[in-house]
C-alpha cells in the first residue's frame, strides 16, 4: 500500500463524515432577467434547506462557489448574497477556481466540517452571465466571452487564444493523433446522448430533439469541436446542505456522504515533451485522490453514474480515460459500446451534462453534486439510473488549459 | 420561480485601464520588440530552459540566465480556430480561420502558444512534428503577437 | 530581491459592457425613473419593509409585497467626504465636499445610502436623528443618484 | 457553559492542532515594477520554505490569499502562480474575502490539514495593484481605487460612496456620536503609533518621521480621517506553511499553533435601529469564535500582542473595543493610556499597521500572521514586543462596510 492510500485509510477511520442532506436547483438558463443574482441564491438555498428540513438557524456558516466578479458586475458578492439569505454575521467562504469552482467549494466545505469547525454548511454556487454584452452588435455572448476571456494566461494565452475550445482544443486533438480516436462520429455521438438525456431533465437549458447529422453539420467552433459539441453560457445557481455525521441523523433525509474528494491543479500545457498531450493530467490526479480517499479501485465497476465536466464532448470522452473508466485510447470505443449511455452499465451525464443541461462556472459543478445525489436517492424521475452500488462520481475541469480538476466520489450507505 | 412582471435594464460599463510592467519578463518582451529575437531563461541548476522564461527555476528554485533561443522550433499539438467573437482584438491581425499551436522552440524545455500560418486552413494541415520558423512582424509592441510562425520549408 | 535591469511597460485595458437587468428589484428602480417614487417590500409574515427592496423576506423567508414609501425619513450616520478619486462619476452631480449619510425613510426598516445636501458642509451640519426628505433630479436614470435628501426644514 | 463553548472544547480536544512552522515576507511597496506576480510569490514562498526547512516536494498543497483578478489584469492568477512554485498538479484552493482574503484563506488551510485532507499546506497572499492607471492624469491610484471600488453594492453604495474610508467612516462617526470618543487626537495619537513602529520593521513600506500635528494637519479624507490616518495601496506577497502536528516536530522550528479561528460576514451596514451604529458586528463576532475555540476568556490579560486592520485609524480604536481589549467607548482611553504602545502592556500593530507598514487585501492579513509568529518566536528584532503568555492576536476586516471579518490567535507551547 502507497504511503498516501496508508494515510487515506488511516484518517477515513478517525475522520468525521461527512453528508449532503439536502439539495437544491433551478434550471440553467441563458438569461434570467427577472432575477438578481441574490435572488436566485435564495430560490437554491430555500429549496435545499427545506430539502433538509431545516431553516437558516441551523446553518452555521456556508461556502460560496462564485467565479468572476466580472460577469456578477460585483466583488465580494458572496457577502451580499449571505446577508440576502438571512445568515448574518456567520461564516462565509468564498472560492473561485474556473471551471472547477463548485467543486472546489465542496471541498472547502467539507473539511469545514471534518475538521470540526462546522456541523451544518450551506454549499451554494450562483453565476450571473447574461448582463455582459458586446457594444458594437448588441451580442450578449460575445461580451461574456470576451469578461472571461482573461482566464487564459494574459501574456502567454490571450493573445492568439480565443476561449477554452481552442485552447483545450490542442489536447482534444493531440489525442487524436496519438491514439486515432475520437472519431468525429464518436464526438458527435457522445453529444447526443447529452442532448438526449437533457431532454428529461427538468433542469436543463437545452431540449434540442438533434441527430447525428444535426450535431457533425453544426458550426465547427474550433475543430473537430461543432457547436452543439460545445457548452454555451448561462445563468443558475445551485445550493447543498453539508452535514457532519453527528447531526445527519436530525435531517428529514438520509444522507449521501461526501467519500472521496480530490483536487489537483495543473500548470497550463506548454510542456516541452509529448508525455501530457492528449491527456488530462488534472482530471487524472483528481480522481486518483478521490478514488484513493473513498477505496474505489476499479471505478468501471464499483461506480452507478458519473457526471463529468463536457465544456465539449471531446472532453468527456477525455475524461472517461482520465478517471479510468477505461484505457488511454479507449474513451471512443465506450462512446461506441454505449456504456455511457443513461441505460448502459456506467451512465455518464444523465443530467444532459454541460452541453446540453447547462454550464455556468461555479454553478454546473454544485449543480452535478445535486445530480448525483439525487440519482443515489433514487429521486432523479424520468432520468433516472440504476443504482447498484450505491456510489457516484462529479468530475469537474477548468482554468487556462483544462488544468484546474476537482472529482468527488459520493455513497448512500447500504 | 415566479417573475414579477417585467424586468428593468440599465447600462454599465466596468473599465480598468493599465500601464502595467512585464516585470522580471521585460527582457524577453524587449528583446521581442527592439531585436525581434526570442529568447528564454536557462536554469543554472538544472540546465531546464524556459520559454515562457521564468527568473527563477519552478523545478529546482535555481537562479536563470537569459539566452537567445532559435527561431525555429517543432509543433507539438495544433487546433484549427474557425469562431472568434467579433470583439476580439486578434482579427485585427488574423483572419479566420486560423491554426493555433503549442511550438516548443529548439533548445527550450517547453512551448509556446502561437499561431502558425499556412497557405490553406485545412485540418492536418499543421501535425505534431511539424517544423516551423518564426516571422517577425514589422511594427512590433512587446507581446506575443510579435511574431508568428510559418512552415520551416516555406 | 533583486532587480534585474529596467523594465518594460506596455498599456492595456479590461473592459466590460452591461445591459443589466435590475430583476426582481425593477419595480424600484422603474418607480424612481418613472414616478419620482420611493418604494420598498413589506415582508407579509414578520412586517419587515425592506428598503433596499428584497422580493423575499431575508429574516423569515416569507413573500413580500411593493408599497410606496415617505419621502421623508432619519438620518442614522454621516460622514464627510472630502477626497473623491478625480474618475469617480460622482463629480459629474456632486461637488465636494458632500455628506454622505444612511437614511431611514419613515416606515422603512432599513437604510439607504445617500447624499444629503446641507447648504454648507461643516463636521457636525448632519447629526444622526436630523430628519431629511427626499428631493428627485429632473432627470432620472432609475438609479440611486436620481434623490438626494436635504433637511426637512430647508 | 454555552452550547458552543462545550462544542469548542468538546472538538478541541479531539482535532488535531495546526501549527505554522515556516513565514516568508517582503516589504509592503506602492509598486514592484521589476517583478511580476509570480516573481513575488516565488520569493516569499522560497522564503516560508527555508524558514521550515522543507522543499516544495514536502507541500502537499496550497491555499492562495488573492482579492482582486482586475489588480491581477488575470482571472485564475492562482493556479499561474501554483505552477511557477513548482507545485503543479497539487491540490489549490484560492480564496477572496474583501480585505480579510488572507484571514480567511488561513481558516480554509486550518481546515485543510485538521480534516485530515493534508498535513503540509503552503498558505500565500499576493496581490499587484500598481499596474492600474488613471488614463486622464496617469495616476495610478486613481485607477487602483476605481477599479478596487465594484466592492461597494453597485446599486445601493457605490453610486453614492467613494471608498472604504467614507463607507465605514458612517461607522466612526456614529461612534463619535454614540461616545464621545475618539477624538480627533486619539485618532492621530493611534496613527502616530503605528508609523513610529514602522520604522523599526524593514517589511515597512512608508517610515515617515512624523508628529502629531503633521498627522492632525493633513489632508482629510473623510471626516475625521486624514491622510495619514489612512492606509494607501501596496503591493506585496507573503507566506506561511502549515502543518498538522504530527509532522511539526520534522520542521526546522518549533511550530506556532493556531489556537483559535473565527469569520464573521455581516450584512452592509443599513440596519435601521441603532444598534450596529458605531459598533463592527463582524469584528466582535470573528473575536468571540475565535476566543472560544483558543479559550481566550480575558483577552486584554492574555495577550501579548495583537496586529488589527487599521485601515484608517478609527477603525483599530474600535477593534479594541469589538475585541474586547476594552469596554465600548473606551478604545480611545487605552490609546491615551499608551496601552497599546509597542512597549505597552498590550502592544498593537507593532509592525507599523496598515496604516504605515503597508496595506493590500489578501497579503497584509497573511503579513499580519507572520508578525505575530516572528513576535511569539522573538525574532522580530528592533520591534519585538515582550511575550509573557505566549498568545498573540490578528484580527483583519474588509468588504463593503466592515462587514467581512476574521480573528485568529496563535499561541506558542510553553
Ligand atoms: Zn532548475
Ligand atoms: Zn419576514
Amino acid at each position: 500500500m502507497s504511503t498516501a492510500q496508508h494515510r487515506a485509510n488511516a484518517s477515513k477511520a478517525s475522520r468525521p463524515r461527512v453528508g449532503v442532506a439536502g439539495v437544491g436547483q433551478i434550471p440553467f438558463r441563458t438569461r434570467y432577467p427577472e432575477h438578481t443574482f441574490q435572488e436566485l441564491a435564495f430560490e437554491v438555498a430555500r429549496a435545499a434547506l427545506r430539502d433538509a428540513g431545516i431553516t437558516t438557524d441551523d446553518v452555521q456558516g456556508a461556502v460560496y462557489g462564485i467565479y468572476s466578479d466580472l460577469l456578477m458586475r460585483q466583488q465580494s458578492s458572496d457577502s451580499l448574497v449571505h446577508d440576502y439569505l438571512g445568515l448574518r454575521g456567520k461564516p462565509a467562504l468564498r472560492i473561485s477556481a474556473g471551471a472547477s469552482t463548485g467543486a472546489f467549494a465542496a471541498r472547502a466545505a467539507y473539511a469545514e466540517i471534518a475538521s470540526g469547525l462546522s456541523d451544518v454548511v450551506l454549499l451554494l454556487g450562483v453565476q450571473k452571465s447574461g448582463d455582459l454584452i458586446n457594444p458594437e452588435n448588441q451580442h450578449r455572448g460575445e461580451g461574456t466571452m470576451m469578461s472571461e476571456s482573461i482566464t487564459h494566461d494574459v501574456n502567454w494565452q490571450h493573445p492568439v487564444t480565443p476561449f477554452p475550445p481552442a485552447a483545450w482544443g490542442l489536447s482534444l486533438n493531440a489525442h487524436m493523433e496519438r491514439y486515432g480516436t475520437p472519431t468525429v462520429e464518436q464526438l458527435a455521438k457522445a453529444a447526443l446522448k447529452n442532448h438526449r438525456n437533457a431532454r428529461l431533465n427538468p433542469y436543463a437549458q437545452l431540449k434540442l430533439d438533434l441527430t447525428l447529422e444535426d450535431i457533425l453539420n453544426s458550426r465547427i467552433i474550433a475543430w473537430p469541436t461543432t457547436m452543439y459539441e460545445c457548452c454555451g453560457f448561462a445563468e443558475c445557481a445551485a445550493a447543498m446542505v453539508l452535514v457532519s455525521e453527528r447531526v445527519a441523523g436530525r435531517m428529514a433525509k438520509r444522507p449521501v456522504w461526501i467519500a472521496g474528494v480530490g483536487t489537483s491543479v495543473e500548470a497550463v500545457l506548454q510542456d516541452g515533451d509529448g508525455e501530457n498531450y492528449g491527456r488530462v493530467p488534472a482530471i487524472r490526479r483528481s480522481g486518483e485522490a478521490a478514488y484513493t480517499m473513498a477505496g474505489v479501485t476499479k471505478p468501471r465497476e464499483e461506480l452507478d453514474v458519473a457526471e463529468v465536466h463536457d465544456i465539449f464532448s471531446g472532453l468527456e470522452i477525455m475524461a472517461y480515460e482520465e478517471l479510468g473508466l477505461c484505457a488511454p485510447g479507449e474513451g471512443g470505443r465506450l462512446v461506441d459500446e454505449g456504456v455511457t449511455e443513461r441505460t448502459g452499465p456506467l451512465p455518464v451525464n444523465p443530467s444532459g451534462g454541460r452541453i446540453a443541461c447547462g454550464h455556468i462556472a461555479g454553478v454546473s459543478e454544485i449543480f452535478s453534486l445535486c445530480e448525483v445525489t439525487r440519482q443515489l436517492r433514487e429521486e432523479a424521475g424520468e432520468r433516472q439510473v440504476a443504482i447498484r452500488r450505491g456510489r457516484g462520481l462529479v468530475s469537474t475541469v477548468g482554468g487556462q488549459s483544462a488544468n484546474i480538476a476537482a472529482a468527488l466520489v459520493l455513497e448512500r450507505d447500504a | 420561480m415566479t417573475t414579477r412582471g417585467g424586468y428593468l435594464e440599465a447600462e454599465d460599463a466596468i473599465v480598468n485601464h493599465y500601464v502595467y510592467s512585464h516585470g522580471g519578463l521585460s527582457p524577453f518582451f524587449r528583446a521581442l520588440k527592439e531585436r525581434g529575437q526570442l529568447t528564454g531563461t536557462r536554469c543554472a541548476e538544472c540546465d531546464t530552459v524556459w520559454c515562457p522564461p521564468r527568473t527563477h527555476c519552478s523545478r529546482c528554485y535555481g537562479e536563470t540566465q537569459w539566452t537567445d533561443l532559435s527561431h525555429e522550433g517543432t509543433v507539438r499539438a495544433a487546433t484549427y480556430c474557425y469562431y472568434v467573437p467579433s470583439n476580439y482584438k486578434l482579427h485585427e491581425y488574423q483572419e479566420m480561420p486560423y491554426v493555433l499551436a503549442l511550438v516548443q522552440p529548439d533548445g527550450a524545455s517547453t512551448c509556446l502558444y502561437n499561431i502558425v500560418h499556412v497557405p490553406k486552413v485545412v485540418v492536418g494541415a499543421v501535425p505534431a512534428g511539424m517544423r516551423v520558423r518564426a516571422v517577425f512582424r514589422e511594427r512590433r509592441e512587446g507581446r506575443l503577437t510579435d511574431f508568428y510562425y510559418v512552415p520551416l520549408e516555406s
